[in-house]
Parts: C-alpha cells; structure tokens; sequence
C-alpha cells in the first residue's frame, strides 16, 4: 500500500483518506457515499466493522457503531459488501476495526478472507504491537499493511518502535482523545508532527477532527495523508449521501 | 502476571496507544509500591484509621443451625466505611494517585459503589473526581448519585449500549485518552487492561490476609470452602488469593438472572454461554454473539451485571483451582430474605449471591466444618431495588406520596 | 448513681408499679453483669465479631488545615454495624436478656436507628420484636422501617401526642407494663427509670474506652476537647465517660432547629426553656410549659427532637463538668456539606450537629492540640431527609418518576 | 378518707368509683356527668389533671387527655372546677394525675391547695413510695390519703410496703396493662385479691376494665369497691352525659 500512496503523491500536495462505518445508515448508503467520495478525488478509504463497544471513538462514530450493529451489520456482511466495493474502485481500502472482530472470527481466517478480496491494510486502535504479535506475523504473512498510530503522547523511543512494525502508513493522531471534536493546529502540533516525521519514513496520515479545506491546507507540506471521519458520518445524516461529494471536491 | 500482562493465556493490556506512556508510568509506579513495605504499611494505617479495617467476622450461628451443616463465618466488607469492599482498592489507588502527582481522578460505576467510594477518596485526597455510570444503573442507584454529587464529584450517566457498566467503562476510556496526562482511572474490579487485574486484586487481598487468621482463631482450622460473588471478580480475587495457598476450595458465585437459559443472566465462567474474548482493554472470557459482539446481561445486582470478568479468574477457573457457580435472582431474595431474618444482617444484592450459592450446599458439610462468605457489601443502599423486588405496598405508597408532594411543589 | 437511680437531683425510677418487681429483677441482672468481667468479656467479643469494634479514630486533614486550629479527630461510630452507635447498647442488652430469659423485645425509635438496631439484634438473639414509632417518624424515615419489618420487626406507629420519640417511649410503656413477664424494654438512649440511664452509658462507654487509646496512639496526649450531639444523651455520655477522668473540656450539642428563640428547637440544657420535671419515668430538665405539659420540639434530626435529656448529663451539666451549646438545623446542613466535601464522610444528621459545633471553636485552638467529634452515625440513611432539605431537583424527580411508576401499577 | 369508705361500705355490698378527665370533653360536660353519677349513687370520684404524657393509661384515657389539653385545660382550672364540685357534692373526691403536675406546681403548694378546696386523696401512677417521700410527708402533713396500687406482678413483700404507705384504700389494678381494655376474672384473679386483701387492713378498690353489672357482681365479696374507668368516657362520647346516670344506676 505504501506504494500506492507514494505514487499518488506525485501528483498531489496531500492525499485523502475517508472513513465509512459499515452498515450505518445501510450498507446501500454506504455504497453511494463511497462512490461520490471516491469520484470527487478520495485516495483512501478506512471502513470501520462495527463493533459493541468502541472504546476509541467519539460520540459519532460511537452511535454509527451502535445503529449499524442494530441494523443487524454482520461481520460476513461487511466481507462481503468490501469485497464488492473493492472490485469497483481502484484505490486502497483498509478495514478500521476493534480487535474482537479479528480475534473472534480467528486471526488467520480473518486476514486470508481479507487478502482474498484485495484489502490493503488494518487499522485496529486497541491493539499495541505488544500485544499483536501473531497479528503482525499474519499481516506480513498476507500482505496487509498493520498501520500503527502516533499520538502527543508517543515518545520518541514509542514512535520508532512503533514505526518499525507500522506498515503502509503511519497514522498521526492529531491530539489526545478520540475521534470527533476539533483539534488545534498550533505550535505543539507543528513540533509533534516534526517528532512523527524524524520518527519514520512512512507516509503520514493526521486524522482526528480534520473537518474543512482550512484544516488540510495546514497539513500540506506536514502530512502525506489528511483523514476526514465524523464529518463526512455528520453531513450524510444531516444532508444525505449526494451532500458527500461536493464537500469532497471543496476540500482541496 | 507475565511481562505482558497476561496470566496464562488472559489478561493483557488492549489498550489505545495514547495511553502507552501512561501504562508504563502506572506499572512503574505500581511495581515500586510492591516493592516497598512502607507503601503496604501506609495504606493498612489508612485502612484501619478511615475505613474499618481489619473488617469483622462474623459466626453466623443462626445460619449455620438453620442448615445444620458447616458452620458459617461471614467476612464483614459491608463494615467498610462507604458499605463495601469498594473502598479497598480505591484507597490503595487513591495513594499511588498520590504518588504520581495527578489532579484528577475518573471511575466507571455499575452498582454505584466503586463510584460512591471513589467519590469518598477524592475528597479525602483533594482531587477531582468524574464519575461514568450507565443511564440505567443511575435510575436503579439514584442515591448513591445523590451522594457522590455531595461529595464533590461529577456523574455523568452514559446513555450508550445498554447503559450499564460495560458502556460506563468505555466511556471512562473516552474521557482518560483525552485527559490522560493529568487524570487516573480508577478501575474498580480486577479486569481491564494491565496491570489494574493484579493491582486491584493486591488492594484487595487483604480481605483473605485478614480472614486467615481471624478463621484459625475463632475455628481452630482452615474453612472447607470460600464463597465469594464474581462481577468483575475484585471481592472474589480478594478473599481468595491467600487462600489459594491453602487446601481450601474457592467457589465464585456469578449472577443467574432469570436463569442458565433465559439468557438473561451474567454467568461468563459457569455456563457456556460466553466465549473467549478483547475488549475494554483484556482478554477474558466474555458474553458475546458469534461477531464478537458484546450481548446484553441481566441481574438484578447492578455490580454483577457484566459481561467480562477478571482474567485472573478465568485463568483459575480454566486450572481448576476456583469453582464457578450461579444464583438466580430469585434464589438472591431468598438468600437475603433468611439472612435478614436469622443474623440481622443484609448483604448487598451482589453479596447476597455468595450466600445463595453457600446456602445450596452447607448443608452437606459436617458441623465440624466451616466455610466463610464474603459478604462484599450492604444491601442497605439496595433499598429502591430491594423494596421494589419485595413489591413492599407501603414502600410503594410512600414513594407515590412522596413524589405527589414534588410534583406539587414543581407544578404549584 | 445512688441507691434509687438518682445523679445529683436528677433521674430516680418514676415508674407504674406493675413494673416493679421487673426492675428488680432489671437491676438485680445489671448489678451481677457489672460484678462479672466474663460478661463484659463476651461483649467486646460480640462487638468485635458482629459489628466492627474498635470503631477506627479518624484525622480529618483536610478539615483541620480548613479551620486552621487544633487537629480534628472522628470517632467513627458510622462504621458500626447498622450504621450507629446505637448497636453497643442493643447488644448489650441483648446479652442482659438472654441472661435474663425473655423472649421478646420492645423498643421506641426516633430516627429509626435505635429500632434498626433493636431489629438486628432481636433477629441475631432469636427474639420477637414489636418497635414503637412516632407515626411523624415513620414518615421521615420511611427506609428504616422497611428494613426493621424485613428482619422480622413488628413496627408499630404511634399516632398520639405529638407523634415523636416521646409518643412512641409512652407507648413502649404502655406495652411494657402488659406483656411484663416475658418482654424487656430496650430502652434507647440514656434516660428513662433508673438503670437505663446508667447502664445504656455504660455499654455505650466503649466508646470512649476505645477513644482514650486511639488518641494517645495518634496524637500522643490528651485532647483539648470532645464534641457529642445530645438527643437522649448516650453517644455523649458514651465517648465522655471515660473522659471524665481527665482534663479535657466535654461539650454537647443540641438541636437548635429553628434556632433559641423561635420556640421550635430541642435545647434543654444551652437554653433557659427547659425547667425541672419528672416525665417518662425520670427526673431531668424538660421542655415543658409551665403546668407541666410537654412541649413541642423540632429538630431536622429525628434523633435529636425529644423534649428530655439524660439525668447524668443534668447532673454534669449542673456540677459544670460539661459544657452544652446547640446548633440550628441551617448550620447543620452546612457542617453537613463541609464534612462530605472535605473529607469523604457522611455524617448522620444528628452527628453533624457535633460537627457544627466543633467548626464554631477549633479555630481558636492551636494546631498542636486536637480536638475529638464523635460521628454517632452514618448520614447515608437519611437521604430522604437530606435530599429533601438540599432540595436535590434529580432526587425529586426520580422520587416523582417512581412514584407515578407505582401509581400506575396500582391503578392499572 | 378511709372512715368515709367504710361508713358507706355499711349499707353497700361494695362501693363504686368512677374517673373523670377534666377538661374533656369540657369542664361543663364533667359538671353534668359528676351529677349523674353522684345523684346515682356513686361513691367516689377520681378527677384526673390531664398531662400530655399519660404512660400508664390506655387509648381512651390518653385521647381524653390530649383533647383536654388540647381545649386549653390548665391545672389551676381544675383547681377551680374541683374546689365547686367539691362544694356541691358530698362524697370524697380524689385527684388522679401524673407526679409532673405536681412536682411543676410545687409539692407543698399543690398539698396545700387540694387540702383546702377539701381534695380527700391522690392516685399518681406514676410515683412508686420510693420516689415519693416528701410526698407522702406532705399528704400525711395536710391529711390527703394517698392511695397507693397493688398489681398482678406486686409480691406480697411489696404489697405490704405499699400498704404500709398507702392511706384511704389500696387501688388494685386487676391485671397488667393500662386502662381500658376487659379483664378476666379467673382463678388467678381470685388468688391474686386474696393476697391483697392479706397484704393491708385498708378497703381495696379493684379497676382496670370494669365495665359492667356482672363484672361487679363478681368483685363483691371480694373488695370493697369497683373502679369504674374507661367506661363512662365511651358513653359520654357516644351516647352524651346523659346517659351516665341510667348506666351507673343498672350497675347495682
Ligand atoms: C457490593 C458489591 N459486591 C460485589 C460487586 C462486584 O464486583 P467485584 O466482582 O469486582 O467484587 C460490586 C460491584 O459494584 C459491589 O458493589
Ligand atoms: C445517629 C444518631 N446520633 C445520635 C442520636 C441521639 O441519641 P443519643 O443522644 O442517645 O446519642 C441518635 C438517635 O436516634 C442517632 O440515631
């Protein structure tokens, strides 16, 4: 996938990453939603499996989990949805998800599924390289990029750890928290992002509270990747899916 | 406990990177406190001067005549000061707190006690305090809000997923990634990620440390059996870990709620129902769908109604060295019920499980045995449940008088 | 005490004469268990093993440094089993009657923590228990009796005079001199016909044979002074008994209600309203009118409202061996808070009246010095009473919800 | 008082006794019941000063003393009202009350007071001889009997202590309790007024639930006269003062 990215880089200032929750508000919006977002410019897409109890995520992505989870999204289901869609676009899909999922369907079967249908990567918030040992012995195995994250709170030492199992891209988490509210981009966000950089070669991807073109103009030059999450969740509930590819094409 | 966290192949530390550093900063300051004994002895000096420590056990000879079995000792947490084990392992965080220099302090609530004693120790200690609790348990606990709100400390009810504890720890999470370099999170039960499993059941074991003795004094002999209830598995972990040193059997008591096949229960070890599992931060055997989707759980015991518990306790119970039972809601009352009645004394719901279970098979032992029940807490904060279970009709009708005398006052 | 129950000029056995011979008997049993260190003995072990005795000696730091003067130290009877001091006189005796043989118990209650304990214990001897209740009281405390009835109780309002303590002490009596032969009177506090005023003090002076101790150990002298809410006078005489022996200024404080001068109040000895009288089978200083009657008192502790106080106090009083002072139902509420805020603890509404009294003077004291406040009991029970006078909007409502909850059930 | 008894007890197989609350329901209504009862042959009546604490007496009783009280009736008001009735009726008079409204008055006042309107004893349940001994000082100085009570549980010890304070007649409670409710007239009650009548020389008076014609039919012989409590209060409440004469007529 790093690949990928790099090459799409040539062309662009900075790439963008979309994040989908599989099975809110249906899968068939979610497919429209993919579509503008993919047609107005989106480099990458993260689709999140729900799960019960997300613990990383803020208040938007949190009730996304809940309604799709009520709306009776299955794990097979969002395979089966990802692999259709993948087929379709041809650009990198990863599979944000919580650990349970993957270790509940079975580690191996999960990421042979996974690379069967072509997914790229695997962004899986609660779980540290300390703890996924099997896990990033798989992605190797299978191909799928395991992104790890940096946050303020990485040191140094963490960061380069860190990079030395992350793979694809790395994702900077932009502030402390979770997904959802605003972040700043001040000073200590510049030096952060400075520390992420020295840290690694890998692309880097800043998600957390990116919402308009403002926010990704400061990244420019910083970032390789902006993600944008809740919000584009927000615009589909406040304005539907046709909402979501005219904000795409507004934000570069 | 492994490098890792682990205890067999349960445990860990599933957490959000955000929180790496603060692990390490906790487990650091966490192994430096084992390792000094003036830590331990400052923290039994707290124990004994503001709680009650050592707690009481009790001979409960009507109890034990009434089932002519064993004779039953009762190890007295509800004597706590804030009415339940609760208080151990907030006190001992409450120093560490203390230690490392943080302002803030966050708790989940399910039963409303970890919260109503988390709330009492950040008082003691001077420091803010937000307290999570799932909408439904502050409907069933509506007291303990009350009191932790005049202690100083913020509830906020989580309205997410079911609404109780499970939801109430996540959002505990939430709250500590955003505010991780000044807030502590004061996990109340031996789960969550490590080392809070081995933490808190340190603060705890000196329920059992205590009851060693008490037992050799006042029964000659160690117990035959142990009873202890499970939600998270803290009072549980409590009592028994000094026992397992000894040849004692130790027997956890789950939540059956309307029984094994209702599915409206919280029994994780003792049916099949829950399968192995990560979430909230460690692997443990959990209550979840064939996804990995957490299912809703059902007790009429706020604290029992989880759908993890300690992965000390599932390791224990995987080498057999702790027995997993359940008691229905209804078998609960009746415990309550007799206990009431024959030793004056009520048990918290959660505790009153621990009596139900010794209760099905005291009667089996000789009287020259004994066994001991923990009783974690007291049932006395349970009123609005317990009176409502008994369908009381002049509890009922105080209430609805009561209420008639706010509404006036709001509408007049 | 002398031969016929009187302290100085005060308390003597003014009693119907079918009681007579049960006296003797009454005082014969007391004299015998006073004699008998075994007695005394296998109380301490039952308050040990049943209840958490020695109750912990608490430094309140953060009051302390508050007020800037001596160091505030809380004798922690909260922590007793059923949450009061109340339990060291029912269990003692109870151990009286089953010395004595009988079997049933009465008793009157105030707050409800008397009939609590009076309840406990009835259900842990084996023994029948009908409690006394001012119907005023069974409002009030509405929880308590819920509790009494679960533990076998037969709890009983009272409807005449002024539906308080007194009414339900009367009627106790009344009870009494029926059932004679198989019934004791627990009595409550330290009034009433001679021994109960003596003896209640005397079960109640573990208190302060435990404070004596625990002080020396903390503080490493005496302390300058001792705080006591008075309602009948037992938790007072209780931790100033042993105290009486040594140079430290003993202070009780009594219900100001309203305050002094508003007629609505339960001050007996720190105002001139009270006069001599002889009522309830005792001579004290009563709030009485000038024929004689007894007058209407108000208190926001239901423990405290009662219109005599115990013949020693009167007579310590008068010797000027302790010092009374009152405090208004306002300042309670604020001791209240400062106390739940500042140190985690929630202290009964009668206890807190020592608190507000204490909070007038430590000030003044110097920080070498300490001062003691006697905790008589745990708040959390009166989170009616409480909620209400905080008039919590969330308490209302849940009390509103619920009682429309029942309302419908009962109609539907 | 005791010469008084006694001469009636000459042309009478046994006396009656008859207890008003003054106050209730008026002092007024007492004037007219006190009529009837002495123009029907009453004995004796026992006045009571109402006292908000009635600890020895029963529901009725203690109902008559708080409305009493609650009416506005003051100790000096029964003064007043007993010193008239006195005046106007020629059998002995008794005071029946709780020790406070004497101790409150002052002893020796009240002593004072009661001999001078012609007040011929008191009844004060609540003072056994071992906390009246200025009391009884004063009764003997100002020659007021004071009838003192023998009960079911007194032993023949404390029978003759209090008989040998006791002056006018012995009030012996015919069982345990408080006033009001029925008693039996058994085996036991028999013995237990044989030991009264063994205990003292002085005329015994039998109360507590006496409420009938064959109730007092069963006392003669046995004691010398009936108290009649409770009783009368009822039918005053429910049938008027004038229904008090006819009852107590039908008694004998
Ligand atoms: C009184 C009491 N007992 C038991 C429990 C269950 O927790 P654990 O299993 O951690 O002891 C709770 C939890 O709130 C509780 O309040
Ligand atoms: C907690 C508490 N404190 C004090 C009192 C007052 O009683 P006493 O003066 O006898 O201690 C009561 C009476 O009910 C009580 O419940």
């Amino acid at each position: 996938m790093e690949k990928q990215l790099r090459k799409k880089l040539e062309n662009k200032e900075i790439l963008l990453m979309t994040h989908i929750v599989l099975g809110y508000p249906s899968l068939d919006v979610n497919r429209e939603v993919i579509e503008q977002m993919v047609s107005n410019g989106v480099d990458c897409i993260e689709m999140q499996i729900p799960f019960s109890e997300p613990m990383a995520d803020g208040p938007v992505i949190l009730k996304a989990n809940q309604e799709a989870l009520a709306g009776g999204t299955k794990v097979d289901d969002c395979f089966t949805f990802a692999a259709e869609i993948i087929q379709q676009h041809d650009i990198p899909f990863l599979f944000m998800t919580y650990y349970n999922i993957i270790f509940k369907y079975g580690e191996e079967a999960f990421f042979k599924r996974a690379a069967d249908i072509g997914m790229k990567g695997f962004i899986i918030p609660d779980l540290p390289p300390e703890m996924g040992e099997s896990f990033l012995a798989l992605a190797d195995k299978y191909k799928i990029a395991p992104v790890l994250i940096f946050t303020p709170t990485s040191t140094d030492t963490r960061m380069e750890e860190l990079a030395s199992h992350g793979r694809g891209f790395i994702y900077c988490a932009a502030r402390r928290g979770v997904t959802g509210s605003k972040s700043e981009f001040g000073d200590d966000f510049k030096e952060y992002l400075g520390r992420c950089r020295a840290a690694t070669n890998l692309p880097l991807a800043v998600g957390f509270g990116i919402r308009s073109k403002e926010d990704i103009d400061v990244l420019k030059g910083k970032a390789d990747m902006a993600v944008i999450g809740s919000r584009t969740i927000q615009l589909v509930e406040s304005e539907g899916a046709e909402a979501v590819g005219p904000f795409i094409a507004r934000l570069r | 406990m492994d490098a890792n966290g682990f205890f067999g192949s349960w445990g860990g530390a599933y957490i959000p990177e955000v929180l790496y550093q603060t692990f390490q900063d906790l487990k650091l300051e966490y192994a430096r406190c084992r390792k000094d004994p003036a830590f331990w002895e400052e923290y039994i000096h707290l124990m004994s001067t503001y709680s009650c420590r050592p707690t009481p056990l009790t001979h409960a000879e009507n109890l034990s005549n009434h089932f002519g079995g064993a004779q039953i000792y009762i190890k007295r947490e509800d004597l706590n000061h804030t009415g339940a084990h609760k208080a151990n392992n907030v006190m001992g965080q409450g120093l560490l707190v203390k230690r490392m220099g943080k302002k803030r302090v966050i708790a989940e609530t399910g039963a409303g006690q970890h919260g109503m004693a988390t709330a009492t120790m950040a008082a003691k200690f001077g420091l803010d305090c937000t307290i999570y609790m799932g909408e439904e348990d502050v409907l069933r606990q509506r007291p303990n809000v009350f009191w932790m709100e005049k202690m100083g400390a913020t509830v906020i009810p989580v309205k997410d997923g079911s609404r109780t504890l499970k939801d109430a720890i996540n959002q505990a999470f939430r709250d500590w990634v955003t505010n991780v370099d000044d807030t502590h999170y004061v996990f109340g039960t031996a789960c969550g990620p490590a080392p809070f499993p081995e933490m808190v059941s340190w603060f705890q074991s000196i329920i059992g440390i205590e009851a060693v003795d008490q037992i050799i004094q006042a029964h000659g002999k160690m117990p035959k059996k142990i009873y202890a209830c499970v939600g998270g598995g803290s009072n549980a972990m409590g009592i028994f870990k000094r026992f397992l040193e000894e040849d004692v059997e130790l027997v956890g008591v789950e939540a059956g709620g309307h029984g094994a096949n209702s599915g409206a229960h919280a029994i994780r070890l003792a049916s099949s129902d829950a399968t192995p599992g990560v979430a909230q931060g460690y692997k443990t055997m959990f209550l979840q769908d064939e996804d990995g989707q957490m299912k809703h759980t059902h007790s009429v015991a706020a604290g029992l109604d989880y759908v993890g518990v300690s992965p000390i306790l599932t390791d224990l119970w995987e080498k057999k060295l702790v027995r997993f039972e359940s008691a229905t809601d209804e078998e609960v009352m009746q415990a309550l019920d007799l206990t009431m009645k024959k030793e004056g004394i009520i048990p918290a719901l959660e505790s009153a499980h621990a009596f139900a279970g010794a209760f099905r098979e005291v009667g089996k032992l000789s009287v020259d045995d004994a066994i001991i029940i923990n009783q974690s807490g007291r049932g006395d904060k349970d009123i609005f449940t317990i009176a409502h279970a008994f369908e009381d009709p002049s509890w009922e009708k105080f209430i609805i008088d009561r209420g008639k005398e706010y509404s006036k006052k709001h509408s007049g």
